[in-house]
């Protein structure tokens, strides 16, 4: 079987190593002008070179592997000197990028101090930050060593594809929906109605409508001049017709038509100030102030 | 390789020489292959170039295709925009059946609030809830505006400015209607006229 | 899940009569349907329960379905959330370079992120930042969830009760893993000591 299809025409694009001229990098005092040749560094940017790494662990890591040493027995002193001199170059335009870096500087030169100063007469059993830092460099190791083997596995969308196929037609699918008659509108409405909870509601709005009754609240207090407010409420209409009257009797008052009586003065002295009044719905009354 | 081919495409078939039918197998594979590895339907331009083959070559692999799939589920299906492979419709019972997601009871609630701004538009929510008698959940507006059944147009000059809700031709399509006229009369009721 | 088949599949399409050939490869049809509709895998239990069969016809149906199968460019695969239809890997790069688009790549950062999370399950986020040294991007951990790979479950018991990170079914289906035990080793710590 011939495959026609499958010409080589994915190549490998990567750039060649580059021996910038002047790099503000120095190593043992020496200036560093050439970058380690299995990582390409554009001259202007330092800070891509860093993004190269994972990060500052990945950074060391490479340092030491490059060094070659055994991370136990090595001195940490010179893989120290060798990141921050690094770090150093950095260009504080790219700080944002170096906050990492700076952290893992710091912890350097915590050992790094720590392992300049004397050593104490009884050896403390405390925290051992050159421990710490190779068992931390171990572990980012096996990680990265693990990512890797993850990352050659067969993988969905990389090396297996999905089968994608197109839905059966737009119309062979739509036949299936239901199609909705429009009688369901109809009917839904019939159903809102026979909803007992819903039925309650449209008879008493409809029963005692508010506008009636602040209308005949208004006719029987502008007849009568006053009247307890018990009586104006209309119980022949259940809770709701009391609700109703009540409200109406608020609207009234928002408008200034009605005022309270106050029980304890003469019926004449109605629009005096009922602050000190005592309100008892039984005694209640009510005047037509228009 | 099929026995059968629809008639007139044998002769495109019989066009090519005996010993091209291995590589035109192959060929129907590849086409097969990249139409199920695209979302986008292929043109039949996109098809050649990607396997560096002759129209002649293309039209007997895609008449190869075609015999391969008749015995399956799938379809070659040619459109404006290209080739695509799709389930046939005969399936499609099947799949709504069981992936009902895609087939879907309305609600009670649903239908009353939609039938209230079909023949009371326009409306605003609370126009809705007086006549339901029932605060209206956001949800069942946000379905209706999902399902494109119904828009905002316009405000109601009130305290508040509430927006004004109108159905859609959406609205009427899923309905079989053809306008607002078609609705059915509206009963003689309460709370509602 | 098993990655395979069961051994027994062909007793039990010996088993069934011939009568009952023709119903076996319209269920062989449904699943195929069925496999194609939808976009995540379908478990055994899931397609029994939407053809309404027995263990003894989807057994029969899948072996059925593999046969048709053998004759086109897909395959059946069991994956740990179910079965998927997916293209033959032998056409691989043919996709590869005629969609070089679908290929999608996984940043150092993304992969050692997911490695921890699948070696060290369950992980706090801040569990990933001291193995790895780094600050875990927000945009990470938010790829790690869009793609379904990763999940939330439960609190570690510790100041400010993090979350725990564990990876998901769809993480070991995009990797062709069917249970965490298939990851590839944890590499020996000694390659540094």
């Amino acid at each position: 079987m011939s495959q026609p299809v499958l010409s080589p025409a994915i190549t490998d694009n990567q750039p060649a190593a580059y021996a910038p001229a002047a790099l503000p990098v120095h190593i043992y005092q020496t200036p560093v002008t050439q970058l380690p040749d299995d990582l390409y560094v554009p001259p202007q940017a330092f800070a891509i070179w860093l993004e190269q790494f994972a990060g500052p662990l990945d950074f060391l890591l490479y340092l030491v592997k490059k060094n070659n040493v055994d991370l136990t027995q090595m001195p940490i002193l010179p893989i120290t000197e060798q990141y921050l001199t690094y770090i150093n170059g950095l260009d504080t335009e790219h700080f944002e990028l170096a906050g990492d870096y700076l952290l893992m500087a710091s912890t350097l030169i915590a050992i790094k101090t720590e392992l300049l100063l004397p050593k104490p007469e009884t050896p403390h059993d405390e925290r051992d930050p050159k421990a710490e830092l190779i068992a931390r460099l171990e572990t980012y190791a096996q990680i990265k060593e693990a990512s890797a083997r993850l990352d050659n596995l067969l993988r969905l969308e990389r090396d297996v594809f999905l089968a994608w196929v197109s839905m059966p037609s737009a119309e062979a699918m739509a036949a299936e929906l239901p199609s909705y008659s429009p009688n369901l509108l109809i009917e839904s409405l019939f159903k809102m109605q026979m909803n007992p909870q819903h039925h309650m509601h449209t008879i008493n709005k409809d029963a005692v409508p508010l506008a009636d009754r602040i209308a005949s609240i208004s006719r029987q207090l502008s007849t009568e001049g006053t009247q307890r407010f018990y009586t104006l409420l209309d119980k022949s209409q259940g809770k709701m017709g009391v609700v109703v009257s009540f409200v109406a009797v608020l609207e009234l008052m928002k408008r200034q038509l009605v005022g309270i009586v106050p029980t304890n003065v003469p019926a004449d002295s109605a629009a005096a100030s009922t602050d000190t009044a005592t309100l008892d719905a039984q005694t209640l009354t009510l005047a037509w102030l228009a | 390789m099929p026995s059968t081919l629809p008639d007139d495409d044998t002769h495109a078939l019989s066009a090519i020489s005996s010993d091209d039918a291995p590589q035109l197998l192959t060929i129907s594979r590849y086409i097969e292959v990249l139409l199920h590895a695209t979302e986008a339907p292929l043109t039949a331009a996109n098809l050649k170039k990607a396997l560096n083959i002759s129209q002649k070559q293309f039209n007997a692999a895609l008449v190869l295709l075609q015999a391969r799939l008749s015995e399956g589920v799938l379809e070659l299906k040619v459109t404006a925009s290209g080739y695509r492979l799709q389930i046939r419709d005969t399936y499609s019972p099947l799949i709504q059946h069981v992936f009902p997601q895609r087939q879907e009871r309305l609600s009670q609630a649903l239908l009353e609030t939609i039938s209230v701004i079909a023949y009371k538009q326009p409306v605003t929510r609370s126009d809705i809830e007086q006549v339901r008698g029932v605060t209206l959940s956001s949800n069942i507006l946000r379905q209706l505006f999902d399902k494109g059944w119904i828009k905002e147009d316009g405000y109601k000059d009130t305290l508040g400015q509430p927006a004004l809700l109108h159905t859609t031709p959406q609205f009427l399509d899923a309905f079989g209607l053809s306008s607002l006229d078609e609705l059915p009369p509206l009963p003689d009721m309460v709370g509602l006229t």
